[in-house]
């Protein structure tokens, strides 16, 4: 059975039940569904943020992403596999994105779904930029988040 | 061949894509941002620190050393903050 | 803040959707949410199955959960914890445990429902017995658990 | 002391729950096993690999060596296959 994975990336909000549903609902295949949602904090560094905007490269987040999901499929023996980014204006407390795996076993669930999340952290082209009382900011890249996506490289 | 920029890179040159004919002897991306630094301050401005710059050819990420040569879309951004 | 985890032991099903939206809804402190789902299987090593029964020792098994919960709480910077495993009869494709985990960052979130649920497979008093066209078995413990589980001792 | 059984080893001994009044000289859990043992056939069989037998003295897991002195409850059962 060939697995392939969902990918969307999209203004609107998603329903994380939904989606891990549609992974694990009238299948007895599965054994475990791993779910990971990213959601706005109000606060960036300490300081109070009314909204993140995020920008992003159409065509290249698309290739990005299909290229680390395929990745994550030879990697793990998954069963199913969804990544949803969103783009735009999301305030605080809002879904940011969503990565859901189903594998037989849950290490492949949890390892493919850090893999992935590590991956749009550093390698997804999508820019955030806050809005605060100070003005607006683009966000700067966390060297913590390279050192996290670097441990999935093979040596 | 078309250019675009994003995040920052975009503010600084002011706008997010445009059609360049760079000379012959402009082969790499490191040589391409050397050429886009000097057609006025804007770029001289969004390309003022070349090692942050990220650059992608035809959608897919490389290094400043890649070949140009062929690419029918570079991108110009800034270290990426998804997720 | 004192955070204090949410811990059900019980017959009835769970609602992931419902048990995420408890964590994060209404708050604007959450940057990640995880959630891992443990399913029935419809076999067990290549042999089909009809059900499982989930046979527990329900004081220990409070204790159990509250201790390793506490000791999440301790270790990582979480925001919310919730723990629910099932007993009794559950057939395939019905769900059998849920572990929610929610902070401000993605590693911590995705570390502890890890850490709970490698300890939820080895150390929480729960036997699991297959009913099969070959009668009913008790499934024998899995090494690879208790190496999973044995990563996260303090050296 | 009351002491509770769980999965096969409820199973082979054929009661969940009994109290027991072992001697005095019976001070670990490991002597307990082997006190059971001799009790019939039944806890003979439940307990015929010991090594396998895991135990809990009130609610918390304890290795065959710990003293049983004070225990309102002791538990046996097989390794845990729960999550």
């Amino acid at each position: 059975m060939t697995v392939s994975a969902t990918i969307r990336i999209q203004e609107a909000d998603f329903d994380v039940a939904r989606e891990i549903a549609a992974l694990s609902q009238g299948r007895t295949d599965v054994g475990a569904v791993v779910s990971f949602s990213g959601i706005c904090r109000g606060a960036e560094q300490g300081e109070p943020i009314a909204a993140l905007t995020l920008e992003h490269y159409p065509d290249m987040a698309e290739a990005e992403i299909q290229r680390h999901a395929d990745d994550a499929l030879a990697r793990w023996p998954l069963q199913g596999l969804t990544v949803i980014h969103r783009f735009g204006r999301i305030e605080p407390g809002q879904n940011i994105v969503l990565v859901v795996t189903a594998s037989a076993h849950r290490q492949a669930a949890f390892e493919a779904a850090e893999f992935l999340m590590d991956y749009l952290k550093t390698n997804a082209p999508f820019w955030k930029r806050e809005e605060s009382a100070r003005g607006t900011n683009w966000i700067e890249a966390q060297d913590h988040d390279d050192v996290a996506a670097a441990r999935w490289t093979k040596s | 061949m078309k250019v675009k920029y994003f995040a920052w890179v975009r503010e600084r040159i002011g706008k997010a894509e445009e059609t360049i004919e760079p000379p012959a002897d402009v082969r790499t991306v490191d040589d391409l941002i050397g050429w886009l630094t000097a057609q006025g301050e804007a770029y001289a401005y969004a390309f003022e620190k070349p090692k942050v710059i990220r650059a992608a050819i035809d959608h897919a990420h490389v290094k400043a050393d890649a070949t140009i040569a062929g690419a029918r879309e570079i991108a110009f951004f800034p270290p990426m903050t998804g997720g």
